[in-house]
C-alpha cells in the first residue's frame, strides 16, 4: 500500500515536472513529436530508475559511513554522468536500432535535474532501497507521461492559428501552465 | 572488437580520478571552513522558533540543546520533539510540537509554547497543506489570526468555549473556512490537555548531558510547496538526531 | 566555430542567445524559484557565479579532456563549484539556502552551465569563455529576477519582500508594498502561474524583436543556435 | 440476400423524379464535335489523324499507347478540322488538345467496322478483352478507368462474383435508371458477357431501391432459368453506396483491402453503362461513341436524360434540355456530391460525363463563412472509409504529410460526406485532394533529386579522375615543353582544359583556340 | 456561357457553427432559469455579466488581431464560454473575480491559442479553475438555498453586492452562505460523521426532491434536448456518468458509512451540467467514438477521486481540465479501423 | 579531507576505468544525421545556401552550425521536414521560393564555348566544342548556375509547363476569419479580378 502511495504520489499529486519544476529542459525540448518524446520517457525512464538505486547504494554505503554528507552531490552527478554515459556507448554500439529510438536522448538526461532531484529527494526523505527505487521510477513514470501528453498537445497546437508572439516556445509555456493548473486538482490528494 | 589499448585506459581513468581530487580536494578545504558557522546556524533556526512561542518568558538555557521526545493521543502524534526552557535549572517553559489530524487537507503542524503556569505563550503553524488563500491565514505570515492564543488558558476562555465562533466558541472563523480553524483550535486545546496531564512529568526532565548536541538536519524544502514555505522547523519524525 | 567579438558574446548573452528565453535551459529553477524577487536574485547570483568560474575551468582544461570522459570531468568540475557555494551560502546566507533549498545543488543540472561549457567554453579561450559565462549568467538572472518580479507584485502586492535573507538585517526596510497581500492573485504564486509568466516574458521578447526586426536599419542577426545543446 | 451497412453515409434527396418524368431523348449530330484525347485515368491516347482527313463513324481516332489507356473513335462520320486546344471538363478549366471533327449528318459506319460476335459464348475472353480494349471502354461509372485492365485476370486470383453498379447514389443523376428502365434486356445481355470474359458464376446486380422502375425492369427480364445466377437486388439508398468498395460491403459484408482490388475478394465491379457498352462492342462491334447524360437541376427547364455523342459541347445538351433558366451560375459536371464544377459549357460531353447540373444562387447560396474546425465529429460519424476526416484537415492544413498519410489519406474515396455535414463548412475534400496531390508531386521531386544526387556525384567523381589526369598530363608536358615561357591566364586555361576534356571525349575533334571573345562581346 | 467554378458538394445543408452554439444555449435556459429560482438573483446577474465579458474580451483579441470582430462574435461561443462559467461559479461573486476568470477564459484559454477551435483546454474551464485556485473564499460562498435561507437578496441587492464585493449592511456572509451538499459531505466526513449523519441535514433530501437535484434535472433535461437534435454525441454523458455511478457504487457498497451513495454522487455539483455541457465541448474533447468513451470514463473517475480523496470538493473542472490534457494523446491512439485495414491498423 | 579526496577520488578511477574500456570497446564511426539531412535536400547543388553544394549543407546543419531555412529550391517542404528530424522550430524561408523552371539554351545565338557544360552541376547540358549545346531538359534542376558563366546570355529559365496533367489542387484559403484585415482584402481583391 505504502508502495501503491509513492507511486500515485510521484506521478499525480507532486508530479515532478508540472508540481515540482525538475526536469523542464527536455520536457520544453524534447516535447515537438510524441514520437521522440516517447523515447525520451524510456530512456528517462531507465536511467531515472538506475541512478536512483546507485546513488541510494553510493550514499548509503560510502558517503554516510565516511561522514561526507557534503559531498554528496559531487558524488551522485558523478555517478549519473557515467551511467549516462556508459548507456549512450553501450546502446550505440549494440543495438543501432535502439540508439535510434532512445540513443540521441540519452547526453541530455545528464542536465535533466529530475536525475539529480530524485537522488537527493532520496536522501532527504529516508528512503530505503525499495522506496528510492519506486520513486526513481514513479518519477520517471510521471515525467514520461506528462511529456507524451504534453507532445501530443503540441503537435495539435503547431497547426493551430496562435498569434505570432506566442508561436513556439511561448505556447507551449502556456500550455505547460494550464496543464499544471489542471494538475491543481490533484493537490492535497492522498493526505500525508 | 576494436582492439584495447590500454595505455589509453589508463590515462583515462587517471585524468578522471586526477580531476575528482583535485575537486574534491577544494570542496573539503571550504567544507572546513564553514562547517563550524553552519552547525550554528541549524541551531539558530530552531532557536528562533522555540523563542518565538515562548515568548516573553525569562529563561537563561538554550532551549535546542534541550529537547525530549514526547508522544500522546492529545498531541496527535509519537516521538514529537519537545524544547525545554530553564531558570536556573528549573523548568519555566516548553514547546510542545502538535498535530491537528483533521484539518481540510491533512495533518497541521504545531508548535505550542506553554509556561509552567500553564499558560500560552505562542502558537505557530509549523506545516500545513490547506488550501492556499483560504486555510492558510493561520500562518503568521498571513494573518494575526495565530495570535489569538498568546496569553490563553483552559481557564481563559473555560474549555467547552475552546471552539471556533461558529460553533459556539471565542475564536474566530474565517469567512468560507471554518473547518482549518476548527482543527487548530482543537489541537492547541488538546495540547494544553496534555500538559495539565503531564506537567509535573514535564517539568521534572532532566537537563541534557553535557555533551548532547542537537544537530538537527535542516529539512530541505522539496521545492517551493506551492507556497515556498519559509518555516524551516524540522516536522516530527523527519528530524535526525546524534543525540543518544 | 567563428570567434565572435566580445561585443557579441555579451549580446547574446543578454538578448539574442539568451539562456532563459531563447534556449530554454536551466527553466526547472527560472520556474521554481521565481516566486519572489530575492529568491531569484539569490539563486542568479550562485548562477552566475557558477556559470563564470566552470566557463574558466573547462576553458583552461579544454586541451586535456578526452572525448569518453569529457561530460564527467565537466559535471565534476560543475559539481565542485556549486558544492563549493552551496557550503558557503550555508554557511553566511542561512535563511536563503533554505528557501532554495534543493535548487542549490541542482544548479549542477541546470542544463544552461553544461550547455555553455560544452557549446562555448570548450571551444574558446579562457577570457572569452569567462566573459560568455558572466554574460549568460547576467542574461539568466535577469530572466529569473523579471519572473521574480512579476509573480511578487501580481501574487501579493510587494517587491523585495525578504530581502533580509539576501542583503541582512538592513534589507528588511527595501520591501515596497503596492498593495496589501490579501489581494494578491494568488495564481501567480502557484506552479501554473510560473509557467504563464514564463510563457508571456517569452512573448514580450518575440513582440520587441518583431518590433526591431521591422525597423529600417538591417542588423545583422547572429546565427540562433539550436535549443539543446 | 442478407444485405449488410457500411459505416457512416447520408441519406440525401434524390431529386432524381425531376429527370426521369421525360422519357429518353436521343440527340442528332451537332455541326462540330470536340473529342478530347485525354478522357480516362491514365496516359493521353495518340492522335492518328490529320487535319483534313475524313473520318467514318466508329473509326479509331485516337491510339492507347499504353497498358492504362484507352482508344478513342469517331463519334460519326465527317472532316477532321484539326487537333486544337479547347476547354475540357476538368476542375482545373483548362483546355486540353481535342480533335474537331466536322460532321457531315451521313452517321455513316466505315469499313474498319469490328464485326459483330453474336456467337461471343464460342469466343475465348482473352478476345472478348481485346475487343473491349479496341473498343476503348472506360468505366462509366465516374472514374472513367480503362475497362480492359480491369478486366484482364490477375494472377492466383479467382472472379467469381461480378457485381453490375446500379446503384446510382448520387442526388440528381439518373442515366442509370434510365439506362435500366430502357434497355434490360441488354444490359442483363452486357452482364452475362462480362461474367463469361472474367469466369464469374454469379452476378449480382445491385439497384438502390427508391428507382423501382428500374427494379422491375430488371427482374421481369431475368428469365426465370437464371434467377440463380443473375440476382438483382434491391439496396437502401443511401450515399454513398454506389462507391465500389461500399457496394460490395453491402453485398457482401466484406471488405476490399486498403491497398487492394475488389479482385481481391472474388469480385469485380462494373457500373450499368459499362456492361451495356461491352455489350454493344460485342454483339454490334459498337465502340464506345456515345453515352446517356442526365442534363438536371434546378437551373434546366425540362430536366430529362440525353443519349448524346461522345464530343458534344454541353450547351447543346442543354439546348435540348430546354436551355437554362434566367440566373444560372454554376454549371456542374458529375452529381452534386462529387462533381466539378466547369468554367464554359463549351466544353465536350466526353465517357465519363453522366450528369449535367446546374444551379442558381438561390439553389446553392454560397454556404456560411468558413469557420475553423471545431472538432464536432460529425465527419467521422458519416465518413464511409471509417476516416477521421477532422484530423486529415487538421495534417492537410499543416502540411504534415506523413502523419496525413498515416492516418489514411489514400484511404479517402472523395465522396464529400464529410464536407456536407461540416458545420464550419470547411471544404474538407479539396483539402483532401490538394494533399495528395501534394503527396504525389513530392514523390515525383524526391525521385528527382535522388537522380540529380547520382548525376553530380557521378559527375565529381569524374572530374576528380580528369583533375588527377591532368595533373600528370601537365607534368608530363611541361617536362617536354620547357622552352615555352608565356602563361596562360586562368580563364583561358579554364576553356582550353574544358576543350581539353571534350577533345578526351570526342578524340575525333581538333585542337582549336579558345573561340573569338570579341565576337561574343557584340 | 461562363459559370463560376467553385469545389464540390454543392447542395448546402444549411448549418452553422453559430446555429449549434446557440442550441446549446437554448438548452441552458431551463437549467438556469432553476438554479435562479432556488439561488435567487444572483445567477442571472453572474450569466448577464460573464457573457458580456466574455463576448467584450473576445471582440477586444480579435480586434487586436486585427480580424472580422463581427463575424466571430456571431459563432456565439464567447457567449457560451461566459454563460458555462457563470453558472460555475456562486452566485454573488464579486465582479472582478468574474472579470478575470472571463479575461483567462477568453483570452488565455482560448484567443492565445487562435480562437475558436484551437484550444485545448475548455476555456470556461479553465476561466474557472483560475478563479478557484486564486480566489478560493469567494468560489467557497455558496448562498443556501432559498428554502432554508434566512435571508434572501433583491434584485438590486443582488447587483449590489456582485459589483462591490461587500453584502448590504445587516447581512454577514455566514447567515446567508451554507456549504454546498459536496463541501458539506467532504467536511463531515473529514470530521468523523458517517455519510448518514450528514445526509440528514436539510439540504439533503432523497432522489430529485432538493433544489440542487431540480436544477441538475433540468439541466439533464437540456442535455437530452441537445441528444435528440444531434449537437452532442451520447459518448460523453453516458460514459462520464455511468463510470462516476459505477466507481461510487463500487465505494458505496463497500463502506456505506465512509462513501455517499452513486445518486448522490450524479446528481450533485456539476455533475449533470458537466456531462452534457462540459465535457462534451467538442473543441477540447476527444474526437474519435472511442476516444470519446475513454474521455469520458476519465473524467467521471478523476471526478470521483477528486471529490472523494482531493483538495477541492467538486473535481469536474479538474477532472475536464485533466481530461482535455489527454485528449489529444486519446485520439492518437483510438483511431477507428479504417475501411479496408485489418485489425492492428495496417491494410 | 583526506578521506573525501580519496573517496571521491576512488569513485572517479573507477567510471574512469568503465568509461575508457567501454570508449574503446564500444566505438562506434560514421555520422548519420548527415546522410540522413543529405537525403532531404532537393540535391540541385545551386549553393544558394552558401555552401558549396547539398552534402556541405547538409553537414552544416548536422554541426549545428547552419540554419534549416537556406535552400530556396527546397522551400517550404524541406524546411518542414528537417525540422521534423531535428526537432527544431520550423522557420520561414530565408529567401522566397522560386517557381520550378528549367534553363533553355537559345541554339541561334549560342557559340560553343563549353563553359555552361562546365558550369552544370549534374551534366544535364550536351554539346561540344564549337556546337549549339542543349539542355536536357527532364535533368535539369533549375540550379542557374549555367547562366553566369554564358558568355553570350543566351541561356534563359523558363519556367516548367503547367499541363493538364501537371494541374493541382491549391490549398484552400483559410478561414476569413483567421485572415488579418489587409489579407482579405487583398484575397477579395484578387477574387474580384480572376472574374
Ligand atoms: C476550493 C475550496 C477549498 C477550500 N479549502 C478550505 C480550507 O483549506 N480550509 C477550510 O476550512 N475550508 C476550506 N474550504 C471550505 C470548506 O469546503 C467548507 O465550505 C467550509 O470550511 C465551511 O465553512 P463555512 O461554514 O464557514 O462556510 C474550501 C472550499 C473550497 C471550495
Ligand atoms: C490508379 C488506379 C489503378 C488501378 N488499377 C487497377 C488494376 O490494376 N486492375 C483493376 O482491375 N482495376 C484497377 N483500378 C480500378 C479500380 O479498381 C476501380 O474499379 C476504379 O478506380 C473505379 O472505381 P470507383 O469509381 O469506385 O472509384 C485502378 C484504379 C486506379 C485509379
Ligand atoms: C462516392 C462514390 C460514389 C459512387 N457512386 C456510384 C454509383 O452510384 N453508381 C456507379 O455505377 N458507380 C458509382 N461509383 C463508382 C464506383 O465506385 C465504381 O467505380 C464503378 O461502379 C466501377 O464501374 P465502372 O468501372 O464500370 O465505372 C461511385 C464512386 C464513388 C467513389
Ligand atoms: C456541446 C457544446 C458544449 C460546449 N461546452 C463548452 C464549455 O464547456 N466551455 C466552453 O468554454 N465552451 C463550450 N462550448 C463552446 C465552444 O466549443 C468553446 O467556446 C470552444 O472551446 C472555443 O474554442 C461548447 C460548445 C458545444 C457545441
Ligand atoms: S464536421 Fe467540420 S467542424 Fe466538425 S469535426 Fe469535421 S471538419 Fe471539424
Ligand atoms: S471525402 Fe473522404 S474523408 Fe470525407 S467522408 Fe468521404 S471518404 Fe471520408
Ligand atoms: S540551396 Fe539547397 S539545393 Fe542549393 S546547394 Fe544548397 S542545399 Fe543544395
Ligand atoms: S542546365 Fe543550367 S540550370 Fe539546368 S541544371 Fe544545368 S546548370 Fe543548372
Ligand atoms: S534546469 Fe534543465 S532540466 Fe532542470
Amino acid at each position: 500500500m505504502e508502495y501503491a502511495l509513492i507511486l500515485v504520489s510521484t506521478i499525480l499529486v507532486n508530479n515532478f515536472v508540472l508540481v515540482k519544476f525538475l526536469g523542464l529542459c527536455p520536457f520544453m525540448g524534447v516535447s515537438r513529436k510524441v514520437e521522440t518524446a516517447t523515447g525520451m520517457g524510456l530512456a528517462t525512464t531507465f536511467v531515472l530508475t538506475l541512478s536512483a538505486v546507485s546513488s541510494y547504494v553510493i550514499n548509503e554505503y560510502l558517503l554516510t559511513p565516511l561522514g561526507l554528507e557534503y559531498l554528496r552531490t559531487i558524488a551522485f552527478i558523478l555517478v549519473i554522468a557515467a551511467v549516462v554515459q556508459f548507456t549512450e556507448m553501450v546502446v550505440h554500439k549494440t543495438s543501432p536500432l535502439l540508439y535510434n529510438v532512445l540513443g540521441i536522448f540519452l547526453p541530455l538526461i545528464t542536465t535533466n535535474c529530475a536525475v539529480l532531484g530524485v537522488a537527493l529527494l532520496n536522501v532527504q526523505e529516508a528512503h530505503g532501497f525499495v522506496e528510492s527505487a519506486l520513486y526513481g521510477f514513479g518519477a520517471a513514470i510521471g515525467f514520461s507521461i506528462v511529456l507524451i501528453l504534453f507532445s501530443a498537445i503540441r503537435e495539435r497546437i503547431a497547426a493551430a492559428d496562435v498569434p505570432v508572439p506566442f508561436r513556439g516556445s511561448a505556447i507551449a509555456m502556456i500550455t505547460a501552465g494550464l496543464m499544471s493548473l489542471a494538475f491543481m486538482g490533484f493537490y492535497g490528494l492522498l493526505r500525508l | 572488437m576494436a582492439r584495447l589499448v590500454v595505455r589509453d585506459i589508463v590515462i583515462t581513468t587517471m585524468l578522471l580520478g586526477l580531476f575528482a581530487a583535485i575537486g574534491t580536494g577544494v570542496v573539503a578545504w571550504v567544507h572546513s571552513g564553514t562547517e563550524a558557522r553552519i552547525a550554528e546556524n541549524r541551531l539558530a533556526m530552531t532557536r528562533m522558533r522555540v523563542t518565538q512561542v515562548l515568548e516573553g518568558l525569562d529563561y537563561d538555557n538554550d532551549p535546542v540543546t534541550d529537547h525530549h521526545r514526547v508522544g500522546d493521543e492529545r498531541l496527535g502524534g509519537h516521538d514529537l520533539p519537545v524544547w525545554l526552557a530553564r531558570h536556573e535549572g528549573e523548568v519555566v517553559g516548553v514547546a510542545l510540537s502538535a498535530i491537528a489530524p483533521d484539518g481540510y487537507s491533512g495533518d497541521i503542524r504545531l508548535l505550542v509554547g506553554i509556561d509552567a503556569t500553564g499558560t500560552l505563550r505562542g502558537v505557530r503553524v509549523t506545516g500545513h497543506r490547506e488550501t492556499p488563500g483560504l486555510g492558510d491565514d493561520i500562518e503568521v505570515e498571513r494573518s494575526d489570526w495565530i495570535h489569538t492564543f498568546r496569553g490563553r488558558s483552559l481557564v481563559d476562555p473555560p474549555i467547552e468555549l475552546w471552539r471556533v465562533r461558529r460553533d459556539g466558541g471565542v475564536f474566530d472563523q474565517f469567512t468560507g473556512a471554518t473547518v482549518t480553524p476548527r482543527a487548530v483550535v482543537r489541537a492547541v486545546r488538546n495540547a494544553l490537555l496534555y500538559f495539565e496531564e503531564h506537567a509535573e512529568a514535564l517539568l521534572a526532565l532532566p537537563p541534557p548531558e553535557e555533551d548532547a548536541v542537537l544537530t538537527i538536519e535542516p529539512i530541505m524544502p522539496e521545492i517551493p510547496d506551492h507556497l515556498a514555505p519559509t518555516d524551516p522547523l524540522p516536522e516530527a519524525g523527519g528530524a535526525e538526531e546524534s543525540t543518544p | 566555430m567563428i570567434t565572435s567579438s566580445y561585443g557579441d558574446i555579451i549580446r547574446e548573452g543578454l538578448w539574442t542567445n539568451n539562456p532563459g528565453l531563447v534556449q530554454l535551459l536551466g527553466l526547472c529553477p527560472l520556474l521554481a524559484i521565481s516566486g519572489t524577487v530575492v529568491n531569484a536574485l539569490g539563486l542568479g547570483l550562485a548562477t552566475i557565479a557558477t556559470l563564470v568560474i566552470s566557463n574558466t575551468l573547462v576553458s583552461l582544461l579544454r586541451e586535456h579532456v578526452r572525448p569518453e570522459i569529457r561530460i564527467p570531468v565537466y559535471v565534476l568540475i560543475i559539481a565542485s563549484a556549486v558544492t563549493a557555494i552551496e557550503l558557503v551560502m550555508n554557511a553566511w546566507f542561512h535563511g536563503l539556502f533554505l528557501v532554495l533549498g534543493i535548487f542549490i545543488p541542482l544548479i549542477v543540472t541546470n542544463c544552461a552551465i553544461i550547455g555553455r561549457a560544452e557549446a562555448f567554453a570548450s571551444r574558446n579561450s579562457v577570457p572569452r569563455a569567462a566573459l560568455d559565462g558572466l554574460a549568460m549568467g547576467v542574461g539568466f538572472t535577469g530572466v529569473l529576477v523579471a519572473i521574480g518580479a512579476l509573480r511578487e507584485i501580481v501574487g501579493q502586492g510587494s517587491l523585495l519582500d525578504n530581502a533580509h535573507l539576501l542583503f541582512g538585517e538592513w534589507g528588511r526596510g527595501l520591501r515596497i508594498e503596492i498593495f496589501p497581500q490579501e489581494h494578491g492573485f494568488l495564481l501567480a504564486l502557484l506552479p501554473p502561474g510560473a509557467f504563464l509568466a514564463m510563457g508571456l516574458l517569452i512573448a514580450v521578447k518575440n513582440l520587441i524583436d518583431a518590433r526591431l526586426e521591422a525597423r529600417p536599419i538591417p542588423t545583422a542577426t547572429p546565427e540562433p543556435k539550436p535549443a539543446q545543446p | 440476400m442478407q444485405l449488410h451497412r457500411f459505416h457512416g453515409g447520408l441519406k440525401l434527396p434524390d431529386h432524381k423524379a425531376e429527370s426521369t418524368a421525360r422519357p429518353l431523348l436521343t440527340m442528332g449530330v451537332p455541326k462540330f464535335l470536340y473529342v478530347p484525347l485525354s478522357q480516362h485515368i491514365g496516359a493521353q491516347t495518340e492522335c492518328v489523324v490529320q487535319p483534313g482527313d475524313r473520318v467514318t463513324k466508329g473509326q479509331r481516332i485516337g491510339q492507347a499507347k499504353d497498358y492504362i489507356c484507352a482508344n478513342v473513335h469517331a463519334p460519326t462520320s465527317g472532316w477532321i478540322r484539326g487537333i486544337v486546344d479547347h476547354p475540357v471538363p476538368h476542375p482545373s478549366c483548362l483546355s486540353a488538345p481535342c480533335i474537331q471533327i466536322e460532321t457531315d449528318g451521313h452517321d455513316q459506319w466505315g469499313e474498319d467496322r469490328m464485326e459483330p460476335w453474336p456467337d461471343w459464348r464460342e469466343r475465348d475472353p482473352r478476345s472478348l478483352r481485346e475487343r473491349v480494349r479496341d473498343a476503348g471502354i472506360v468505366g462509366m461509372g465516374g472514374a472513367a478507368f480503362p475497362t480492359a485492365v480491369k478486366l484482364n485476370p490477375r494472377p492466383g486470383k479467382r472472379i467469381h462474383t461480378l457485381v453490375v453498379n446500379g446503384a446510382e447514389c448520387e442526388p440528381y443523376i439518373s442515366c442509370d435508371d434510365m439506362l435500366m428502365r430502357t434497355h434490360p434486356a441488354a444490359i442483363l445481355e452486357g452482364a452475362r458477357i462480362v461474367a463469361h470474359m472474367v469466369g464469374a458464376q454469379r452476378v449480382l446486380f445491385a439497384v438502390e431501391d427508391n428507382k423501382p422502375e428500374a427494379l422491375r425492369a430488371l427482374t421481369d427480364a431475368v428469365p426465370g432459368a437464371e434467377r440463380d445466377f443473375i440476382r438483382v437486388i434491391s439496396i437502401p439508398s443511401l450515399y454513398p453506396t454506389g462507391g465500389e468498395r461500399q457496394l460490395i460491403q453491402v453485398l457482401s459484408g466484406r471488405e476490399v483491402p486498403s491497398a487492394g482490388l475488389p479482385a481481391d475478394l472474388g469480385m469485380v465491379c462494373h457500373n450499368t453503362g459499362t456492361v451495356k457498352a461491352i455489350r454493344d462492342a460485342v454483339l454490334h462491334g459498337q465502340p464506345l461513341i456515345s453515352r446517356i447524360v442526365t442534363v438536371t437541376g434546378p437551373g434546366i427547364r425540362e430536366p430529362r436524360n440525353i443519349e448524346a455523342l461522345i464530343g458534344t459541347p454541353f450547351a447543346d445538351l442543354v439546348e435540348a434540355a430546354g436551355g437554362y433558366r434566367p440566373r444560372v451560375d454554376r454549371l456542374v459536371m458529375g452529381g452534386p456530391m462529387m462533381g466539378f464544377a466547369v468554367g464554359d459549357d463549351a466544353v465536350p460531353v466526353i465517357k465519363g460525363t453522366n450528369c449535367l447540373l446546374a444551379t442558381r444562387p438561390e439553389d446553392t447560396p454560397p454556404p456560411g463563412p468558413v469557420m475553423p474546425c471545431i472538432r464536432c465529429g460529425e465527419c467521422t460519424r458519416v465518413c464511409p472509409a471509417n476516416l477521421l476526416p477532422q484530423q486529415l484537415y487538421w495534417f492537410a492544413k499543416g502540411k504534415d504529410f506523413d502523419a496525413i498519410q498515416d492516418y489514411g489519406l489514400f484511404d479517402c474515396i472523395e465522396c464529400g460526406c464529410c464536407a456536407h455535414v461540416c458545420p464550419s463548412n470547411i471544404p474538407l475534400v479539396q483539402y483532401y485532394r490538394f494533399a495528395k496531390q501534394e503527396i504525389w508531386g513530392r514523390e515525383k521531386d524526391r525521385q528527382k533529386a535522388d537522380l540529380a544526387r547520382e548525376r553530380f556525384e557521378f559527375r565529381q567523381e569524374r572530374q576528380d579522375r580528369e583533375e588527377r589526369e591532368k595533373a600528370e598530363r601537365l607534368a608530363r608536358k611541361k617536362a617536354a615543353l620547357a622552352k615555352k615561357d608565356s602563361e596562360p591566364t586562368d580563364k583561358k586555361a579554364a576553356i582550353e582544359d574544358a576543350i581539353e576534356r571534350a577533345r578526351a571525349k570526342k578524340a575525333a575533334q581538333a585542337t582549336e583556340p579558345p573561340p573569338d571573345r570579341e565576337r561574343a562581346d557584340n | 456561357m461562363r459559370f463560376r467554378t467553385c469545389t464540390s458538394p454543392h447542395i448546402v445543408p444549411g448549418h452553422s457553427v453559430g446555429r449549434l452554439m446557440r442550441q446549446v444555449l437554448y438548452a441552458l435556459v431551463p437549467g438556469t432559469l432553476a438554479m435562479t429560482w432556488f439561488f435567487g438573483w444572483g445567477v442571472l446577474v453572474n450569466v448577464v455579466l460573464s457573457v458580456l465579458f466574455a463576448v467584450m474580451f473576445e471582440a477586444l483579441m480579435v480586434a487586436l488581431r486585427r480580424r472580422p470582430v463581427m463575424a466571430t462574435l456571431g459563432d456565439s461561443s464567447a457567449v457560451l464560454a461566459g454563460w458555462l462559467f457563470a453558472l460555475a461559479v456562486p452566485p454573488l461573486t464579486p465582479v472582478w473575480v468574474l472579470l478575470i476568470g472571463t479575461a483567462f477564459a477568453i483570452v488565455v484559454a482560448k484567443h492565445l491559442y487562435g480562437g475558436l477551435g484551437y484550444n485545448p483546454f475548455n476555456p470556461a474551464m479553465v476561466g474557472y479553475v483560475v478563479v478557484l485556485v486564486s480566489f478560493p473564499r469567494e468560489l467557497s460562498l455558496w448562498p443556501s438555498p432559498e428554502g432554508i435561507m434566512e435571508a434572501s437578496l433583491t434584485f438590486w441587492q443582488t447587483l449590489q453586492t456582485t459589483l462591490t464585493g461587500r453584502l448590504p449592511d445587516g447581512m454577514d456572509w455566514d447567515a446567508i452562505t451554507r456549504a454546498s451538499p459536496l463541501d458539506m459531505m467532504r467536511d463531515s466526513l473529514v470530521a468523523g460523521q458517517t455519510v448518514t449523519e450528514v445526509t440528514r441535514s436539510p439540504i439533503f433530501g432523497s432522489f430529485s426532491q432538493t433544489e440542487w437535484e431540480w436544477a441538475g434535472n433540468l439541466f439533464l433535461l437540456g442535455g437530452i434536448w441537445l441528444l435528440y437534435r444531434h449537437v452532442i454525441t451520447w459518448h460523453i454523458p453516458v460514459s462520464m456518468l455511468l463510470s462516476l455511478a459505477i466507481i461510487a457504487g463500487v465505494f458505496w457498497v463497500f463502506d456505506p458509512d465512509q462513501f455517499a451513495s452513486p445518486a448522490f454522487h450524479v446528481f450533485s455539483g456539476a455533475a449533470i451540467i458537466g456531462a452534457f455541457f462540459i465535457a462534451t465541448d467538442p473543441v477540447s474533447a476527444a474526437t474519435t467514438p472511442r476516444g470519446r468513451i475513454l474521455f469520458g470514463v476519465g473524467i467521471g473517475i478523476l471526478t470521483y477521486v477528486i471529490r472523494t480523496w482531493g483538495g477541492y470538493p467538486d473535481g469536474v473542472a479538474f477532472a475536464v481540465l485533466l481530461m482535455n490534457m489527454v485528449a489529444p494523446t486519446l485520439d492518437h491512439y483510438t483511431r477507428p479501423r479504417i475501411f479496408g485495414h485489418s485489425r492492428d491498423g495496417h491494410g | 579531507m583526506l578521506n573525501a579526496i580519496l573517496a571521491i577520488a576512488g569513485l572517479a578511477l573507477a567510471f574512469g576505468l568503465i568509461l575508457g574500456y567501454s570508449a574503446q570497446r564500444f566505438r562506434v564511426e560514421g555520422d548519420p544525421i548527415a546522410d540522413q539531412i543529405n537525403a532531404m535536400l532537393p540535391q540541385t547543388q545551386c549553393g544558394q545556401c552558401s555552401y558549396a553544394g547539398c552534402r556541405p549543407y547538409a553537414e552544416a546543419i548536422a554541426a549545428g552550425e547552419a540554419d534549416i531555412n537556406r535552400c530556396p529550391p527546397g522551400g517550404e517542404a524541406t524546411v518542414l521536414a528537417l525540422a521534423d528530424l531535428l526537432g527544431r522550430d520550423p522557420k520561414p524561408l530565408e529567401v522566397e521560393e522560386k517557381e520550378k523552371a528549367v534553363a533553355v539554351i537559345d541554339e541561334q545565338t549560342c557559340i560553343g564555348c563549353t563553359l555552361c557544360i562546365q558550369a552544370c552541376p549534374v551534366d544535364a547540358i550536351v554539346g561540344a566544342a564549337k556546337q549549339m549545346h542543349t539542355v536536357i531538359e527532364p535533368e535539369c534542376t533549375g540550379c542557374e548556375l549555367c547562366l553566369e558563366p554564358c558568355p553570350v546570355d543566351c541561356i534563359e529559365m523558363v519556367p516548367l509547363e503547367r499541363g493538364l496533367q501537371d494541374w493541382r489542387w491549391t490549398q484552400p484559403d483559410p478561414s476569413p476569419i483567421e485572415q488579418p484585415r489587409a489579407a482579405r482584402r487583398k484575397a477579395a481583391e484578387a477574387r474580384r479580378e480572376s472574374a
